[in-house]
């Protein structure tokens, strides 16, 4: 486990202490609890935007609290989730009048944490709370049906969920109207990722999986699930191939569609190999006659130090086109109006 | 009669059989999960344990709320917020209780197995904790009404336990990440079911030492 | 070698292709030659500051083209410099009148292009360009002394100077202050860094040296070059430890100083453990006395997938605060002003 | 007597020698640079010498400017700037010449190095390309002046050529990368001047070659 750490145990603790350090001007800690991260700014009467999740994702999750974006996340363990107090620490210290939308991954412990944070809101501080899941990842599980639950894992899409969300809460919308909002960039985002290697948990020591020299994963989760098929290495245009026509036909996003794109490196994917991949979506989506509105490439939902990456498409309206061109200024995501 | 001493025995107990089981664990976890089951379980109990180690109070319900809290706080994983949801859930139908007479221990389990379910939403059947817990409360309601003895009964339970853990081989997983795996999660062994399968081992163990100290 | 590329061949081409496809309100290439990269937008009368060097640094170099920052950049091969040829080229497509600024790393190859190029600028197309000359890097060589030439490496530390030259030619000083300003940078940043893992040149299709899986090696070049010692991997705070010493005594950084600080991911070392470091550098400078003014956690450049970050320290007076602080927008670097 | 198309076929061979030398070269330039040279001098004498291969052109000087320019085009490392920078200094040294005797032979190479050195401002001694170069030029200058022939000259010339190689084991780099290594760099061969080696061999087996086919 060759790692820059101190200990496992200490490792997400320290790194907070070094986010607040570094980031003094823009992100603060309530109750004590460094797992607890606010924005410095609180808006009156704008809706408060929470996540949460595990550890080992940045920028995921907490680096998308600021302006425009989010106003708070708790933070866990390295893949596991924070605990409901937690939550509701945060949630607390959000509410500005407006209620608090919470947007979280599809991950059986973050559900259960957040009910129990969302039933503690209710009960004991009289705060609306309402709740959106994002479930982006196509590899993850048969298609949503209209009204069924959706079984599929929350992947990097959910940072367009934030964007919109995010911009549409700036705007001092009602609670149900933001989740309006980030219920629809939910419906219209999917996502696919491959893996060439593993990642290793801290306080586990060892890669929670293997994979040949010369093999791949496509589909696989950001903790390490199981992907659609495993094989050899492939050339980037092939693998790009394979994720984007599963994406294109599962939504599906059709002729004279207009999209924002998300190449998203999982950690030890270079940036080079990243826009190797983006310039392949790029020939695909135009030979489809798919427009692309917008598009990010980078690190914005990692595995620590895997090597992979996903791609996203969300489907745009006039309405997520103006949200999504807003600005934005938190430690890890900046964005002038576009 | 089991007292409130007791239950912080039980608790340091499975606190230790989480611990000694840790990569046992991990290994049941990482063939379909996250291989933290070991950790969060080690964890949870641990601090459960300590959460009422020291406490001044004899009340068996207001213990297992406590002890449930402090899992809550210690292990948010889905198996360490779920075994909080239990012992909260028993600490709301146990609460003004100093003493656990047979019946009142398989209320005990009951109640966890309702807060477990409550939570999760999930059914005997959909290859979880529940199906590990779920024959062995049928057991010890049963042995309590025949009247008896709480180490047989309890030793039975864990049989049942065993077995229900075994038996989830061959279910279709519908919750948590092995539902992900659809088919394929068939021939697995459930890791939650196997945690309801230590928890009634070292249940059984605790009441074995006691008979015997007793006796 | 685990790449997600086409051909070794084809990687930077079809990189550069990514690029332009993503970020065609910002950049653009001249004379047909996906290697002369530039903005889209040319300010009248603004000195136009140039780059340029080998690719597998992303976001270096060419990732700083863009508002506030560089005007443009000429690219090589992986870790190659591009040819003096591509360095006129852009340097003619820049130039406003106000004349050109060369800044770049002080490597052979690079110094030998730039100087050919800039012969070529002054004498076939009369434009005036000054050269600065990046060497940042403590852990390669003597101390810089006064008139003597410096022997040191560029590294990381060339960001602050993009980032305040870029800022003083948006206010439209004249070559000779813009130049004295990449100067003033200069002589006060200092880096180090430390090395994981190795990374692979595709074309060489096999790592450049190897580590075992225990050792690390401080003072590492960020193409591979021998560093100061090579050693067992040792805890995160006493790696800062040992490379924030060597920084601190060699400008010396002193009590009352202060300074802008870069923790760099060099590429596939996590967020996570960046942050680890910058706490414990938070700790030492402000045991020092050594005031820290803004901070920078990230990737600015790498070497492709290595493991392994770096940190720099920039002592500031007010014109460098001033300049630092001013807004910026390029693909990869966006800051609001602070 | 050589030619203009000697020119040609000499840059051909040197491509050729170079291709042979890939791995040669990416090993020594791995102990102290970054491995490139095996890849940059293959490539750029490929592009010199197809950059002139089919120019209708009888002035040497100009061809000679031309290969240098395509070189510097194809691998703007630090030596491939330096070859370029060396042709180019042939070319306006040589420039109208169609022809070259032993004399023009030896000048084409003292212009060779003096393109080098103005461009990368070393000293002979700095453990660089010069190294290589210098005792060749030498040679061919004093065999020239001694009417000794060309194949013979150009034989003695690749055996100064070696030496210098292998002569900059022991010296301090002062330039490119290995400079970083200081004292260390001592005990290593420099990558640039086994390429003057080769050059220097390329060019006697040229020689050699075309004094068997005359002979
Ligand atoms: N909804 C649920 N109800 C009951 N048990 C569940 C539920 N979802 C998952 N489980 C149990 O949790 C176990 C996994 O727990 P854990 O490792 O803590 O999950 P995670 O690491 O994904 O948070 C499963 O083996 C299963 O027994
Ligand atoms: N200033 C200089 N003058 C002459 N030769 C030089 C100079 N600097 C470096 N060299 C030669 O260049 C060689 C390295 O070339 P190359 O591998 O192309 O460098 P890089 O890969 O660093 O650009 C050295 O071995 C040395 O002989
Ligand atoms: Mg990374
Ligand atoms: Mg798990
Ligand atoms: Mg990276
Ligand atoms: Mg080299």
């Amino acid at each position: 486990m060759k790692k820059i750490i101190n200990t496992p145990e200490g490792f997400i603790t320290e790194m907070l202490e070094g986010i607040y350090a570094a980031h003094p001007d823009q992100v603060n800690y309530v109750e004590n609890d460094l797992h607890c991260l606010v924005s410095v700014k609180k808006v009156p009467g704008k809706v408060g935007i929470a996540t949460g999740g595990g550890s080992g994702h940045l920028p995921l999750f907490l680096g998308y609290v600021g302006e425009g974006m989010l106003d708070g996340c708790s933070i866990g363990d390295v893949f596991q989730s924070p605990s409901a107090e937690q939550m509701l620490a945060v949630t607390k210290a959000i509410d500005s009048g407006a209620g608090v939308l919470y947007i979280y991954g599809n991950y059986g412990g973050d559900i259960l944490n957040f009910d129990m944070a969302a039933e503690m809101a209710d009960f004991e501080e009289d705060i609306r709370v309402e709740s959106v899941v994002a479930g982006d990842d196509v590899a993850s599980g048969a298609p949503v049906k209209p009204g069924a639950k959706n079984t599929r894992r929350g992947v990097a899409g959910i940072f367009f969920v934030y964007k919109c969300a995010g911009a549409a809460a700036a705007k001092l919308l009602d609670l149900d109207n933001v989740k309006r909002v980030a219920e629809k960039v939910c419906e219209n985002v999917r996502t696919m990722g491959v893996a060439l290697t593993p990642c290793t948990v801290p306080r586990v020591g060892h890669p929670s999986f293997e994979l040949a020299d010369d093999e791949l994963e496509i589909g696989m989760g950001i903790h390490g699930e199981p992907g659609i098929r495993r094989g050899k290495l492939i050339p980037a245009d092939t693998i790009v191939d394979e994720m984007l026509n599963q994406i294109i036909d599962d939504l599906p996003y059709e002729k004279g569609d207009e999209v924002a794109v998300l190449v998203n490196g999982l950690g030890a994917t270079p940036l080079e190999e990243q826009y190797v991949m983006f310039r392949r979506i790029n020939q695909v989506l135009s030979e489809k006659g798919i427009k692309i509105f917008h598009t990010y490439v980078g690190e914005y939902a990692t595995s620590m130090e895997m090597a992979g990456a996903s791609i996203s498409l969300l489907k745009l309206d006039d309405e997520l086109k103006e949200l999504l061109a807003a600005p934005a200024d938190t430690p890890f995501f900046k964005q002038f109006q576009y | 009669m089991l007292q409130a001493s007791d239950l912080k025995q039980i608790m340091q107990h499975w606190a230790e059989v989480m611990g000694r089981n840790r990569d046992y664990l991990i290994e049941l976890d990482s063939h379909v999960g996250d291989s933290d089951l070991g950790l969060t379980m080690g964890d949870g109990f641990a601090a459960a344990s300590k959460a009422i180690a020291e406490m001044d109070e004899t009340d068996i319900g207001k213990l297992a709320y406590s002890a449930g809290k402090a899992m809550s706080t210690a292990v948010p994983s889905t198996m360490g917020t779920l075994m909080a949801s239990g012992l909260m859930a028993v600490g709301k139908a146990l609460k003004g209780k100093t003493e656990m007479d047979d019946q009142t221990v398989a209320d005990f389990f009951q109640a966890y197995f309702d807060g477990v379910q409550s939570r999760g939403k999930a059914q005997v059947g959909d290859k979880t904790f529940l199906d590990g817990l779920y024959g062995a409360v049928g057991v010890l309601k049963a042995d309590a009404a025949d009247g008896k003895p709480l180490a047989e009964a309890a030793k039975r339970a864990a049989a049942a336990a065993h077995d229900g853990f075994l038996n989830t081989r061959g279910m279709l997983a519908q919750h948590g990440r092995a539902a992900g795996r659809g088919e394929q999660s068939r021939d697995l062994l459930d890791p939650g079911a196997a945690v309801a399968d230590l928890l009634m081992q070292g249940f059984s163990e605790f009441v074995a030492g006691k008979t015997e100290t007793v006796e």
